[in-house]
């Protein structure tokens, strides 16, 4: 059965929001603008303040540098975070995926190396997953790594690698066995040094000219043993196995909140009319459910538990959501919009405009759909 | 999914699930006289003060999974209510609310002598042909009281929702109420928990035919493989387990929500309700095809009364606009800081539940 | 290309109109009560009154005692009723189905003996399709007809049959050679009289109550040769041929244009608030645009094309739109239904209930999107 | 799908799709003079009152399908208005209309030596930028009348639609008109016209995102078979298929409409195509996948001015507000009559056009 138990936020807990709130607060009153989730442009600068802070790589151990602190403690920041429209996507593939990662399959010598730089927003991280032809369908990667002396020659390209205009390091899905009856054997992830020889870092602007993404060349780069994570032939297990902490993340349904916060802001002080009521009603019911349902898996992420279901449906259901927030936005603005008008229009104009990459990254819903399908399927079997 | 109280639905549950299997229906309905009796002696028929949200909820939930046709969900709002109020109820009266629907009015007036009479409407009030005792809010001059009347006094015009269900319009005209208690709880944390008990069924009957169309998607072959096997109808089952999921873990946070955000989160938990169940019986009904669309086929039992249930103790419209009227407010912090309160934001407000939960 | 050519009534359609609509108007004055579309009861006096006025059998040719009008004029007729509630069931399907097919393949001898009593409503039809495992892949049927002396013995079974408890006769997809490699070989239709030996009609009852749907039995039914439609083997293309005709009808969006009736009654006397005037505005565009696109599939059908692919596409979108209309109805009247309360109520009421099976009746939207999807594709084709 | 005018359409898409080619554009942006000019020579740029709606629509339809960017439409917008209105504009002036959109107020004075200035301002001009002459409505006194401007006298404040096309806020401070004339044709129709238009490109773009993602459907393989394989993807094509066969019928029948129906069925086209193709515009990108939401892909340059046509002219809400005014009316005699009425119902209403189509 697919299971969202509740629960509340605990003293300590509320007491965190309370600091992050305080913060963002004070950091949007200096006239920094919102922006939309983990859209929002990289800004090292805001990385490293709220790192000083305690709030990057909050799960890590202590024994690694980190606050040794829960999901959920990580989940309180980042959906404050969001909500106030911080640019948090500089730090946020190495503190929502790399660090867990590294936790579970790394080395010891990379756990020591890598995560108290997460900590101190030192390092930055991104993702070598997808490739030209290979989509949503991540098991038939191309980039291939042949063993050589002290370790491995890496030959391929990745696209949508966000944020490799800045990162460090890429994580970098590929194969390092000749393709057999599985496509999923055979597989292993290489910690890749984006300033090493023989890489090519080149942009993908979105549709919106923004720099998000961009194609990464490997071409004979020398990536040494000390760098591929965990065993060799691992990459799919390790891949898949976080699926739980990349997809249900208040990141799935929460990229026009700050848009929200501004209509209401323009609104609290006039008389609502029934129909803004009701639309706003129904938009503050999705974001409560969907708040709850997102606590729920982080709750289970620090009882050890990896509901990757759950984090699918959370992220199927919650972009759908945000395409349909946006409209409704829009619906309730009801006239054309100026992207060059005030902070409310802009950041609605960039809405409407991205809105549609919401369900496409982090695998397509159609994807998602046909893993929470197969689960759905296979538990009625178990029963019946 | 989320049981609320585990126990207690399994109870419920397996008594139903003896009685359909009995009865060979799919559904325990109509009237069943055993099992009321049967509950009865379980103590399921009076279900008060006595018991935690959760309690109701769980009953609740196992009444929509079953789509039982007795007034377990309404009688033990009632009881809650009255014995909170003071009122008395007996054991075997099978007593309901009346008077909490919008536009209901029922007026109080003394006379010389000091003698109270009751005169008024009350629409669709759930159960009231079949209930020995009615309780009501009734105005008198400014203030609001609850009357306890008995139902043989009272004059119905009998209708059912679309499930069949008794719903019935009541014209009260100078009857003498039998006692007579102040407004505890308030008529708006009645209507609320009505409509909490309402969505807690609803995640049962949601439940049902979630695993309905599972099972028909497995079993049916089109075209030479099972439905399952398409895309387009595993997309339907994994809309329809979002639906049950949303709904589930809304109606959770309502009932373990902390007393300053019971309101919102029980209109939060009835707006999702009310969209998310249209989405699914729309599915479920195109996942089964005709086969679904039959007298014969369960599957109708509980989609009708989800039809219902969306709207009863107000539909998914009136609860968001009632959401948006709480948590917009002149000197509110912000729509972030409302959604997801620390205490102080809406202490202040008159938003929260006056008694217990 | 997925065309929908506009164009408008003649001058004559419109007097036709007019009629019809004055007609309807008396009609629903003498205190009948709306109906919605097709799952309106059954009522055969009214399909003889209406025939009296020469508005069944329209597009049959004259020498056939048909009125040798167009398809057009019978698209005029049929959504007149359909707007107005009125009671059309009963020779539904003859009118609609078995007339063109009776013209296209039936023998002279079919044609002489049948075309004249559905003008006049002297004969009633019902379709055998569908079979319990069959469902949309109708080509999967097992009913068989073997060859005996002078006709066929049918034995089989039907499910869905709608009418049959009042109908004359059945038109009856069967196998009539062993089925071999293409299960679309080997089919016939029967016209099987429901009075006949070893016919037996057991009712299906929907959701609400109402009986339409029947199972049809037949237990070693003899069907003379004469009641063999066009050629043995011919079943397949006789029924997909039809196609056009079955699903491109103003009743494929229509169903509750009165309750929009009604609900347009109460408000047409006061004030529109906005939410009402956005509603009914979305309503009436959907309406219109609907009614132009069917209208374009009955001119082409006068023109002796078979839009099929069109016809399927105007029952997908015609038979959502009818769901969502519901929901706006719903909406708009913001309360619990009384299914025993006034005419609008009641008609709201039966239409939240049969509301599901709009999208299943004639082929599934699943079914019609596979078929519009082929289309496009193979056009797409074809242009590359 | 439906060209309102095939040869017109045929002849400008050659051109569009001549320059695309030439310049390795996937779509002609930005302003490309030399194209410009090849269509003066072809006389597309002062198409006016001499071509029909059709033609216009034509037109409007190739720009969309090749997003065009420039003002080749709301110049011919403006010159049909203008000569209708008896104003003069030259052959090589490019004109747009300014003052359309709700709330725009522009305001003549009369001096005492009979001289007239305006004054007001006006939002969200498209190309006013790019423009010699505005033309616009000027309320002067009770009556309305439109005034020629030379575009040197106004003040801009240059912004963009979606699409990054001219939007330009102007404001107007005492500047005399170069010429002035009745109120003929009226502003709500040269709005509606604008509409219809704003619709008819639509049909163009959407017909672009259809067959681009068709193409892309069946080129692309996924888990070893093509998109167009995959039950949700082919469910997603058609209802993009349904998207474009809806709107442009709906055009189609603005077109073609007859004189007493013009209003409402362009109303109904504006609400149409706002619904419509939002649908469209989710699901190219959804059946495209990354590749369709990058800069270097032509989706974007039909999808951004879908998003930004849907509401200009009036957005989908006000045309669905707009039509439900025009034939909801205390003396209708129902439904059904005013949605398919005969010629008496309309004619005595204000909702015909009263300037030839």
């Amino acid at each position: 059965m697919i299971t969202f138990p509740s629960s509340e936020l605990t003293d300590d807990e509320l007491a965190l929001r309370d600091q992050v709130r305080a913060f963002m607060a004070d950091y949007r009153a200096q006239g920094h603008r919102l922006q939309l989730g983990i859209n929002a442009e990289p800004d090292p600068e805001f990385s490293k303040l709220i790192s000083r802070r305690g709030w990057v790589g909050m799960s890590i151990p202590v024994e690694y540098s980190g606050h040794g602190r829960t999901a959920v403690d990580r989940f309180v920041v980042v959906e404050e975070m969001l909500a106030a429209g911080a640019p948090i996507s500089a730090h946020w593939v190495g503190d929502r995926q790399t660090a867990q990662m590294l936790l579970r399959f790394g080395t010891e010598a990379q756990k020591r190396r890598f995560l108290p730089r997460i900590v101190t927003s030192d390092v930055f991280f991104c993702l070598g997953m997808s490739e030209p032809e290979s989509g949503s369908d991540l098991a038939s990667v191309r980039t291939r790594a042949t063993r050589t002396d002290g370790g491995w020659i890496l030959n391929g390209q990745k696209v949508w690698t966000s944020g490799a205009q800045y990162a460090d390091y890429a994580v970098t899905l590929c194969r390092t066995e000749p393709l057999g009856q599985s496509k999923h054997v055979g597989l292993s992830q290489l910690l890749v040094d984006l300033k090493a020889d023989g890489v090519t870092v080149s942009p993908i602007r979105l549709l919106n000219g923004a720099h998000h993404f961009n194609e990464v060349f490997f071409d004979d780069v020398f990536v040494p043993d000390e760098l591929l994570l965990g065993k060799p032939g691992d990459g799919w297990h390790q891949v898949t196995s976080e699926l739980a902490h990349e997809r249900s993340g208040p990141d799935r349904f929460l990229s026009v909140m700050p848009i929200v916060q501004l209509l209401y802001e323009r609104q609290r002080a006039r008389d609502l009319d029934l129909e803004m009521s009701e639309m706003l009603g129904r938009l503050f019911a999705m974001y409560m459910t969907f708040r709850s349902m997102s606590l729920s898996i982080a709750r289970r992420l620090d009882a050890g538990e990896l509901p990757a279901v759950e984090a699918a449906l959370v992220k199927d259901m919650g972009t759908e959501f945000e395409n349909q927030a946006v409209a409704v936005l829009r619906r309730l603005v009801n006239a054309e919009i100026d992207p060059r008008g005030g902070e409310f229009e802009a950041l609605l104009a960039d809405a409407v405009i991205t809105a549609p990459t919401f369900t496409l990254r982090g695998g397509t819903n159609e994807v998602l759909r046909g893993v929470i399908a197969k689960d759905l399927i296979r538990n009625r079997r178990r029963v019946a | 999914m989320i049981n609320f109280n585990d126990d207690l639905f399994e109870v419920a549950s397996k008594m139903f699930e003896r009685k359909q299997a009995a009865a060979r229906y799919h559904a325990v309905e109509p009237w069943a006289q055993d099992l009321w009796d049967q509950l009865r002696t379980s103590g399921f028929t009076t279900l008060g003060r006595d018991a935690t949200v959760a309690d109701h909820c769980a009953l609740a939930k196992a009444v929509g999974a079953y789509a039982v046709a007795l007034p377990l969900v309404d009688t033990g709002l009632a009881r809650w209510a009255a014995e909170h109020a003071g009122l008395s109820v007996a054991d075997e009266e099978i007593v309901v609310c009346a008077g909490l629907a919008l536009g209901d009015d029922l007026v109080g007036s003394v006379d010389a002598s000091g003698g109270m009479s009751i005169t008024g409407h009350a629409r669709r009030v759930p159960w009231a042909s079949r209930a020995d005792v009615l309780i009501a809010p009734v105005r008198i001059g400014d203030r609001v009281r609850w009357a306890r009347l008995r139902r043989a006094d009272v004059d119905f015009n009998e209708s059912v929702n679309l499930a069949s269900e008794p719903r019935d319009d009541l014209t009260i005209t100078a009857v003498v109420p039998t006692e007579v208690a102040d407004e505890a709880p308030r008529v708006k944390d009645v209507r609320a928990r009505g409509a909490l008990l309402r969505a807690a069924s609803g995640v049962g009957a949601m439940e049902f035919a979630l695993n309905a169309s599972l099972t028909y998607a497995e079993q049916r072959t089109q075209f030479g493989r099972p439905l399952s096997g398409f895309q387009a109808v595993q997309h339907h089952l994994v809309m329809m387990a979002e639906a049950v999921a949303s709904v589930s873990s809304a109606v959770d946070a309502a009932v373990f929500s902390p007393p300053e955000q019971r309101l919102m989160r029980v209109a939060a938990a009835k707006v999702i309700f009310g969209e998310q169940s249209a989405v699914l019986t729309r599915l479920a009904h195109q996942v089964h095809g005709a086969i679904g669309a039959t007298e014969e086929h369960p599957l109708h039992t509980r989609t009708r009364r989800l039809w219902s249930w969306q709207d009863e103790f107000g539909t998914a419209t009136q609860w968001a606009v009632e959401l948006a009227t709480q948590l917009v407010f002149a000197t509110s912090p912000g729509a972030w800081p409302v959604l997801t309160p620390p205490l102080t934001v809406l202490a202040s407000r008159d938003v929260g539940e006056t008694v217990p939960w």
